[in-house]
């Protein structure tokens, strides 16, 4: 399978940079814990962000969405070994077999990562002047002074109201959105090219989310950081992702802008997930629909698509072969054999194979 | 419609090392036969203080609440358990609100066990299996599961099978199912709204999230800081706040195809509950706030029919009379924050 | 047996040496260091009082009572008074003479109750005392007493000098208190103004080292130089380890009955004790041979004693006795918690049981022990004593009619009559006969069983010199100046 | 006596620490298989051998002292020529007893306070704050050995005041488990049905706590034997005639030398049945499944 | 905060106060008679009262600690029965004995704890954690007392190394203080190491699944500055508790170490003075240690808010 790359894609070269900041391919990630048996838990992941953009990855939980994190951060979870394959490439550079040393100085230098849970993310212990700076002591020393005054200076560009005095607080002297901003803070310090934010405001009040994620947009763009994205309410990414990427059981099942995405939906399940989202505007529904079933247990091999047990439009086939690309429009693909069509459809993604008699009538 | 619970005036000040903590201030809520209300508002206003305190676990600091015409302050802690059974709440985090320890039979049967001899222990196998059904839960499939081997959505069904089975008259559901999925969420939504409705139970919907409260609620009543600060029908609600932090509530929530409100707040978090500002509680953030609301507590003040709202300078089109606002100011509601 | 346990006797080859310090291990605690202090005096610590005490009299060699600090000790024709002439010139180490007025300053306050030594009842038994010149004193009796030398061997017998504060006394020995820390240790140095010889070493170092096997790891592993042993396997196992030992069948174990209670007031189950109870197996096993078997009441270093025909074991006569009596002999065995004395009682039930005999072993700590015992709280009772080495004293306190430390409550007129005529009798001769009568009365009468005789006495390091042979002693009285280290 | 305690944290981390699975220890791993089986062999050694005739734990053999293990004598005999195999097995009797004093004073005593403090807080939670406060400040092992030398040593006196010892650590650990499953859903959810206090105890609290309170009365069992160990080494333990191992091996060290085999044969005996012990302690900690499979 | 101090140090004072009571009822508690054991069979009835005044027998329990207390607030603890010295006197000789021991034996069992458990705690599962994890099992279940033989029996006899027994007053010769330092501090030390060990990895195993740690990873921080700057010290509670704890035991002497040793602190005293029924002695060990405990315990809270900002904040 292949999904979409600028250089795959006909017709979308155009639109994107030459070598964009990161660039996975075929990624496979199966992890063996400590006990219990292994999860394939990524399965020939296709991606790319370009500098300055913000490419949103939703999913529901479980999908795989913080091992993809944790893989290009290179920060695997203690006591599990993980097996990987495929490509990470940082600026054209594979970083899953970059020496070891090299590897180890991109966290915090080229990579940064802001997590989902301001409370549990921040050292209790430790004064925020202190890890907000640790992206730059990770590699120089800094006396005291430099390091409070380059705090405050980090925390100033994060909004952060008095920063001085923030910078010698505890984490638990703050408020939640305070605390986010820290570790966007402490994200920024080493002057990344590469954001990976992990549900960064699931934690947050939606007051508060808003303003976390109008903060992290600004850096995008002041600093042309490439930006990933992660979430579970794919409302979230609407005008602030350029591009979406669903994600099912460790497979990318759509892909595209994502005003094409959530308009148009090629793939079953992001119908289904955009369906089922209650919402403030529209039509009242008192009934939601909902999707069938459960998400594959991924200790188990299978074949075929993943979503096939729970798809209203599966055919005997899905849970055979692996599903073709198809191209719904300029950027936008799926793994699908039924994606829905829709009558405004890009004629380019035609190419795909044509729209079977459901199997079932959609509910 | 018939008031099956009301709670007046309730208050609930919880004892902390600094000093006394305001969590509920006289809130008063009736909730009705088949109809849902929701209690929408930020963490740490006092949503879940409110449930604790009409489920007398334990029982508010002050405030009556009262269950098919009977004051629980006024049961014997005997007759309060024999009562007990009539308000049921379902919790927000699914695993941990069954015992890990029991199976899903058992955790279903405990209203039928606890009250032996009571008219509901007829044919316990049966109504278990009748719960399991009625909950979209396979009782063949499920009965005798440990929780370990549930998922969210399914355990969490398996708490409302438990509820049902003391015959409630009033459902209480606590972020009932902010911790699932959205296909989860959607099941679950689906299953509350359809039971209140069938059963006739009236529902007290506990949530931070307006989308999810839009989906089950008939009312809602939206919670600052431990005082409800607007009331009314889900949809005239939210078609049209009064109260500047509905609206700003409302203008945050993203969804797809909808541009981000512009509803905005002077300051990013909520003050701390133990030093509340003084007059009206959301001052501090309220774009509109005025000398007045320093001062003055607002009142809660019908708008419109059934709609309540507690604030000094309501959102058009239910703006104060002058009267009320001695300075004569009036505030500016065209102002636009650059955010 | 006797052969085997020989006292592995001297000494590093060539002369005594002279300087260096000797470093002793105590086994118990030390509390004041005044002869008033019955730890002080007691046999194991002998060696610590003689080094800033010299007592007026001493056990010797053979068992005799002789004069050491004191010149002579000598009584009248009925032992009713006695003259004890002292050297002149002695010194205590503050200076003050060792006089006449001094040894009675010395009774009269450990006569007191205030001074709580065990010994005020024998200064009791004198009626008075005068110091006729500044070197000789006459002691006047209430009875006649021709042991009364004895009594001068221990507390009585340590003169010191009282100050009036409450610090701690001196004497005249030959070494002075340097440094000490009360149930630690304490180090002692020359005194220069000694009366005596001149003791080899310059110091000795005396440490508390209550459990007998760490001690005995410290001599063997070279951390101290001597210490006082009486573990059997301790006593053996230092002629494999390179260690010297100076032993004295030093102490004698018994089995005492409480007369006053049944069954023991009948003295056929007494009998059918004592023919029951094996004394050779007592002693292999017990004592590793390292003891012998009890032959009466007296230790046989004692001096005066003569061989009392203690009956061998028998136990069909044991049966036979108990047959008489009737009812079923079961009793509580009251014992000190001593892994010897645990061991000992246990061999004890089970010799016992094997006639039908029902023992419970109750051990005790030693201070409850002894209450109980004072108290005549018990049926029976294992009991160790040094005292039988001499038969004056040693008889009467535990079997004279009305003696406070008469545990059995033995009361025995015949018994009595022997002991005052011994007790009065100046001519060794007659003491002789009549504690050779005041034995067989013990051995019939059976008031208590006579065990073993255990060694006791000194384990050395290699390296110390000057340890006198004393296996024909029945006191270990050893003096620390006659030590001395060759390092 | 410091038992290894759970001492007070501030992170809520540990409150799905202490679970045992559905079936309870899953004993699949063969350390507590091997650790189970040296228990039941101590354990039925205890029972049975001091009542096979011929094997009196105190009947001496007084032609064979201190005789090398062999065959006669598996272990070699003590200095009085009693066998050391029978003796070990009748010491295991005296630890055991004392053990098992120990642990059910503690976990009935330190559970029921343990619990009430943290189910009902407040003031009962203080006065037991208080009392736990008042046992921790004592010291333990001196304490016990005036008690000893002053009342004599007997399993009640010592194994009671052992377990007397051990009552803070149980309420610690019962404490912790009352006041988390206080909050928890499914207990709020049994009072909500209006079930009576006592089933919510049987029912809901008990058995999530008792993974925890036994786990550590494993802990608590090896800290009993050693203590007990200790006094009978300083001389204040069990006496004769019913030595334990402590006693035996105190006893036998003086011929540590000479006959090296009466005093660490039983010495080896109990370091594997406090190692046997810990391990099944930990693995009913450790090997149950977490609560939730995340 | 005040407050919340101020109330500790009350119940800490409730504390000191029941347990002196306690140790003044000792003496009741006794079978038999006090006097007799300790004056012999031929004492005076007079000297059996005065004895008996001595120790507090002749007044209740309640008074007996009144006087004791308000004699211990003038500083008179009373005198040995055994030697007369001051009881005073006797602690001043021994404390400093015992607290070198324990400190000592805590750089021993924080020497092997600290780099076995950060080591085992960051590769969990791996050669090393379970090696070390059933070392420190095995090594668990050997009492101190079996250790202590062992130890004995190789480096003193065997080796001739070490001294066996006895001490050595640091101020007379640090390099003997130090030789006899040995035995026993290895002896206490070890034991708790084992405890240590275990204690540091479960609490570090659970530090280090942090997300903060993870963070802090992500931020490019290396393993050691890791476990040393940011998860050691939020992993240290336990620890400082146990040490804590254990310092105000110590006070009461390691009894067997003491014992076995022949160290003369407060261990060995008190093992001499419940043998030898040294009533004002025993009282006062007891007493000084529930000080000892209270203090400790009281510091060790002050050094949680130290340790970790979060417990001075919520007590504010
Ligand atoms: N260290 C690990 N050991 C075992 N399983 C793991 C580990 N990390 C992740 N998994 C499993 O991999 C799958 C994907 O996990 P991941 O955390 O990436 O999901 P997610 O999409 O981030 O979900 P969520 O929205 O809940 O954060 C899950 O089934 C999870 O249980
Ligand atoms: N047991 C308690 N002791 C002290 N304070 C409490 C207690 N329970 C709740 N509070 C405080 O009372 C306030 C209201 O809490 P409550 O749990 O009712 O809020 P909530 O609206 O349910 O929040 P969330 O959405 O986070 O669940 C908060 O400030 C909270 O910190
Ligand atoms: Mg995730
Ligand atoms: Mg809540």
């Amino acid at each position: 399978m292949t999904v979409t790359t600028p250089t795959a894609g006909p017709g979308a070269a155009a639109s994107h940079h030459p070598t964009p900041v990161l660039r996975v391919e075929a990624l496979d990630v199966v992890i063996h814990p400590a006990h219990g048996r292994p999860l394939h838990v990524l399965h020939d992941v296709h991606l790319h962000i370009d500098a300055g953009e913000c490419l949103g990855v939703v999913g529901e939980s479980g999908s795989g969405k913080s091992v993809l994190s944790r893989t290009i951060l290179g920060v695997p979870g203690r006591g599990t070994r993980v097996a990987r394959t495929g490509r990470v490439r940082l600026h054209d550079e594979d970083i899953l077999d970059m020496d070891a040393r090299r590897r180890a100085g991109l966290p915090g230098a080229e990579i940064a990562m802001v997590h989902q849970d301001p409370m549990t993310s921040l050292n209790p212990v430790v004064r925020i002047a202190d890890q907000v700076t640790e992206a730059l002591t990770a590699r120089r020393r800094l006396r005291r002074r430099e390091r409070y005054r380059t705090a405050a200076e980090l925390l100033a560009a994060v909004d952060v109201p008095d920063p001085e005095g923030r910078a010698r607080a505890y984490p638990h002297e703050l408020s939640g959105g305070l605390r986010q901003r820290v570790g966007i803070a402490a994200a920024l310090a080493g002057e990344p090219a590469l954001l990976l934010a992990d549900e960064p405001t699931t934690a947050l009040d939606v007051t508060v989310q808003r303003t976390v994620l109008d903060l992290l947009d600004r850096h995008r763009a002041e600093r042309g950081l490439a930006t990933l994205l992660i979430t579970h309410d794919i409302g979230l990414l609407f005008g602030r992702a350029r591009r979406i990427a669903v994600m099912y059981a460790g497979h990318i099942v759509e892909t595209g802008r994502t005003e094409d995405v959530t308009d148009r939906p090629a793939h079953p399940y992001t119908a289904a997930l955009l369906r089922s989202v209650p919402r403030v505007t529209g039509p009242l529904r008192r009934t939601l629909p909902t999707i069938p079933g459960a998400p594959p247990d991924l200790t188990r091999p299978r074949t075929g698509c993943p979503f096939a047990p729970r798809c209203d439009r599966a055919s005997e086939q899905c849970t055979r072969a692996t599903p073709p690309v198809h191209h719904a429009g300029a950027g936008h693909t799926a793994s699908c054999f039924h994606p829905l069509s829709h009558p405004d459809a890009d004629p380019q993604g035609a190419s795909a194979a044509p729209n079977p008699a459901p199997r079932k009538a959609t509910s | 419609m018939t008031a099956v619970l009301q709670a007046s005036d309730l208050s609930v000040v919880h004892r902390t090392r600094s000093g006394p903590l305001y969590a509920v201030s006289d809130v008063s809520l009736t909730l009705h036969r088949s109809r849902t209300l929701a209690l929408v508002g930020e963490s740490g206003s006092g949503k879940s203080s409110i449930a604790k305190a009409i489920l007398h676990l334990p029982a508010p600091t002050r405030g009556t609440v009262t269950v098919d015409g009977v004051d629980l302050a006024g049961l014997t802690p005997r007759a309060l358990r024999a009562f007990r059974p009539r308000v049921q709440m379902v919790f927000q985090d699914p695993l941990s609100s069954l015992n890990p320890r029991r199976r899903v039979r058992d955790i279903v049967a405990e209203a039928l066990d606890a009250h032996p001899g009571t008219a509901r222990t007829v044919d316990r196998e049966a109504r278990v299996r009748e719960l399991l059904d009625a909950v979209g839960l396979s009782p063949d499939t499920f009965a005798d599961r440990l929780p370990a081997q549930l998922s969210g959505g399914q355990a969490q069904r398996v708490a409302i099978a438990r509820a049902l089975a003391a015959e409630p008259h009033v459902l209480i559901a606590d972020e009932a199912v902010s911790a699932l999925d959205v296909s989860a969420q959607a099941t679950v939504l689906n299953l509350l709204r359809r039971l209140t409705e069938t059963l006739g139970l009236a529902g007290l919907f506990i949530s931070h999230d307006l989308g999810v409260v839009r989906a089950v609620s008939d009312d809602v009543a939206v919670l600052y800081l431990g005082r409800v600060c607007e009331q009314g029908p889900t949809e005239d609600l939210l078609a049209a706040p009064a109260h500047p932090y509905t609206a700003a509530l409302l203008a945050a929530v993203p969804e797809p195809g909808r541009a981000l409100g512009d509803g905005h707040l002077l300051a990013v978090d909520p003050p701390s509950p133990l030093n509340p500002p003084s007059g009206c509680r959301f001052r501090t953030r309220c774009p509109y706030a005025s000398a007045v609301c320093a001062e003055r507590e607002p009142a809660m003040r019908v708008v419109a029919e059934r709609r309540a709202v507690a604030c000094h300078h309501p959102l058009p089109p239910f703006a104060a009379p002058a009267t009320d606002d001695p300075t004569g100011h009036r505030p500016d509601h065209s102002i636009q924050h650059e955010d | 047996s006797d052969d085997a346990v020989a006292n592995k006797q001297p000494a590093p080859a060539g002369a005594a040496v002279d300087g260096g310090t000797l470093r002793v291990g105590l086994d118990r605690a030390f509390g004041r260091l005044d002869p008033a202090d019955s730890a002080l005096t007691s046999q194991p610590m002998l060696l610590l009082a003689n080094s800033l005490f010299d007592p007026l009299m001493v056990n010797d060699k053979d068992g005799q009572v002789r004069p050491y600090l004191a010149k002579s000790f000598t009584p009248n024709a009925d032992a009713s008074s006695w003259t004890l002439e002292l050297r002149d010139g002695v010194k205590f180490g503050n200076g003050r003479p060792l006089d006449a007025q001094a040894v009675i300053d010395h009774v009269q306050r450990l006569a007191k109750p205030e001074s709580k030594c065990p010994c005020a009842a024998d200064a009791a038994t004198i009626a008075g005392m005068t110091a006729s010149s500044p070197t000789s004193v006459r002691i006047d009796l209430k009875k006649p007493d021709a042991a009364l030398p004895n009594l001068f061997t221990r507390a009585l017998g340590y003169i010191a000098s009282a100050p009036t504060d409450s610090s701690a006394p001196v004497g005249s020995g030959p070494f002075t208190v340097e440094q000490s820390q009360p149930g630690v240790s304490v180090t002692v140095a020359r005194n220069p103004g000694y009366w005596g010889d001149k003791p080899h070493v310059d110091k000795v170092v005396y440490r508390v080292l209550p459990d007998a096997d760490s001690r005995y790891q410290s001599v063997r592993s070279g951390d101290v130089d001597l210490i006082w042993a009486e573990t059997p396997t301790h006593l053996r196992q230092s002629n494999t380890d390179g260690l010297r030992t100076a032993t004295a069948l030093g102490a004698t174990t018994t089995t005492l009955f409480n007369t006053k209670v049944a069954p023991f007031d009948d003295p056929r189950v007494r009998r059918a004790m004592q023919y029951t109870i094996d004394r050779a197996t007592l002693a292999k096993v017990v004592t590793l041979d390292q003891g012998k078997p009890a032959e009466g009441p007296l230790v046989s270093t004692a001096p005066y004693r003569s061989a009392t025909p203690y009956p061998a074991p028998d136990p069909a006569k044991a049966r036979q006795l108990l047959a008489e009596v009737g009812t079923p002999v079961r009793f509580d065995y009251l014992i000190p918690t001593q892994p010897e004395a645990q061991q000992r009682a246990t061999v004890l039930q089970q010799m016992l049981g094997d006639v039908g005999i029902h023992m419970t072993i109750k051990p005790l700590d030693i201070p409850t022990y002894l209450s109980n015992l004072y108290q005549r709280q018990f049926q029976v009772a294992d009991f160790t004593t040094s005292a039988l080495g001499d038969p004056s004293t040693g008889l009467s306190t535990f079997f004279g009619t009305g003696s406070p430390t008469n545990f059995p409550g033995f009361a025995d007129p015949a018994l009595d009559t022997a002991l005052a005529t011994g007790r009065g009798a100046l001519d060794p001769a007659r003491r002789g006969a009549a504690y050779a009568d005041a034995g067989r009365v013990l051995v019939q009468q059976a008031p208590a069983l006579f065990l073993t005789e255990n060694r006791v006495g000194f384990i050395a390091a290699a390296a110390v010199g000057g340890l006198p042979d004393l296996s024909g002693r029945s006191v270990v009285n050893v003096s620390p100046a006659a030590l001395w280290v060759a390092r | 006596m410091t038992t290894a305690d759970p001492t007070t944290r501030v992170a809520p981390a540990s409150r799905t620490r202490y679970r045992i699975g559905p079936r309870g220890i899953r004993l699949a791993s063969p350390g507590a298989v091997l650790a189970a089986s040296w228990l039941a062999v101590v354990v039925l050694a205890a029972i049975v051998v001091p009542m096979l005739p011929g094997c009196d734990p105190l009947r001496a053999d007084f032609t064979h002292p201190s005789a090398p293990p062999g065959p006669g004598h598996w272990f070699g005999t003590d200095d009085t020529g009693r066998d050391v195999l029978v003796r070990t097995a009748a010491g295991a009797r005296a630890s055991f007893g004392v053990a098992a004093l120990t642990v059910s004073v503690g976990l009935v005593v330190g559970g029921a306070l343990g619990i009430a403090s943290g189910w009902f807080g407040g003031w009962a939670d203080r006065v037991i704050g208080f009392a736990t406060d008042l046992l921790m400040s004592v010291p333990a092992l001196i304490l016990v050995m005036i008690v000893v030398t002053l009342r004599g040593p007997s399993l009640p006196v010592i194994g009671g005041l052992i377990g007397l010892f051990t009552v803070p650590s149980f309420t610690r650990v019962t404490r912790a488990g009352a006041l988390s499953l206080k909050e928890r859903g499914f207990v709020q959810a049994a009072r909500m049905i209006g079930t009576a206090p006592g089933r919510i105890l049987r029912r809901e609290i008990l058995p999530n706590i008792a993974p925890a309170a036994l786990s550590f009365a494993f802990t608590a069992t090896t800290a009993a034997i050693v203590a007990e160990g200790a006094l009978s080494f300083l001389g204040f333990g069990l006496r004769p005639p019913a030595p334990s191992w402590g006693g035996i091996i105190a006893q036998g060290r003086i011929t540590l030398g000479s006959a090296p085999w009466i005093s660490l044969i039983p010495a080896g005996v109990l370091c594997l049945t406090v190692l046997a012990l810990n391990h099944l302690g930990e693995s009913l900690r450790s090997g149950s499944p977490k609560e939730s499979p995340r | 905060m005040t407050r919340h101090i101020v109330l500790r140090l009350l119940r800490a004072a409730a504390v000191v106060v029941l347990v002196t009571t306690a140790a003044a009822a000792l003496p009741h508690l006794m079978r038999g008679s006090p006097a007799l054991a300790t004056l012999g069979p031929n004492a005076t009835p007079e000297q059996i009262a005065a004895f008996d005044a001595e120790i507090g027998l002749d007044d209740n329990a309640l008074a007996a600690a009144w006087h004791w207390i308000a004699d211990a607030l003038h500083g008179d603890l009373g005198n040995s029965l055994a030697n007369g010295v001051p009881v005073t006197t006797e602690l001043g000789d021994r404390v400093p004995v015992t607290l070198e021991l324990f400190a000592a034996s805590q750089l021993v069992a924080l020497a092997i704890a600290l780099p076995v458990a950060l080591w085992s705690a960051w590769r969990p599962g791996g050669w090393f954690d379970r090696l070390a994890t059933a070392l420190a099992f095995v090594w668990l279940a050997i009492p101190a007392f079996v250790l202590g033989l062992l130890l004995i029996y190789v480096a003193a006899v065997q080796w001739r190394i070490l001294p066996a027994t006895g001490w050595t007053p640091f101020t007379d010769d640090p390099a003997d203080n130090l030789r006899h330092l040995v035995l026993p501090a290895l002896t206490m030390g070890l034991t708790e190491a084992a405890v240590f060990t275990r204690t540091l990895r479960a609490q570090l195993m659970d530090t280090l699944d942090q997300t903060y740690i993870d963070a802090a990873r992500g931020r490019g921080l290396g393993a050691t500055r890791l476990l040393l700057r940011r998860a050691l010290r939020p992993s240290a509670l336990p620890l400082v508790t146990l040490i804590g704890i254990g310092f105000g035991m110590a006070l009461g002497g390691s009894v067997l170490v003491e014992t076995l040793f022949a160290v003369p602190g407060m261990g060995g005293l008190a093992a001499t003075a419940i043998n030898g029924r040294d009533f004002p002695v025993i009282q006062a060990i007891v007493v000084v240690t529930a000080v000892g405990v209270v203090a400790a315990t009281l510091a060790v809270d002050l050094l949680y808010r130290r340790i970790d900002p979060r417990i001075a904040h919520d007590h504010r």
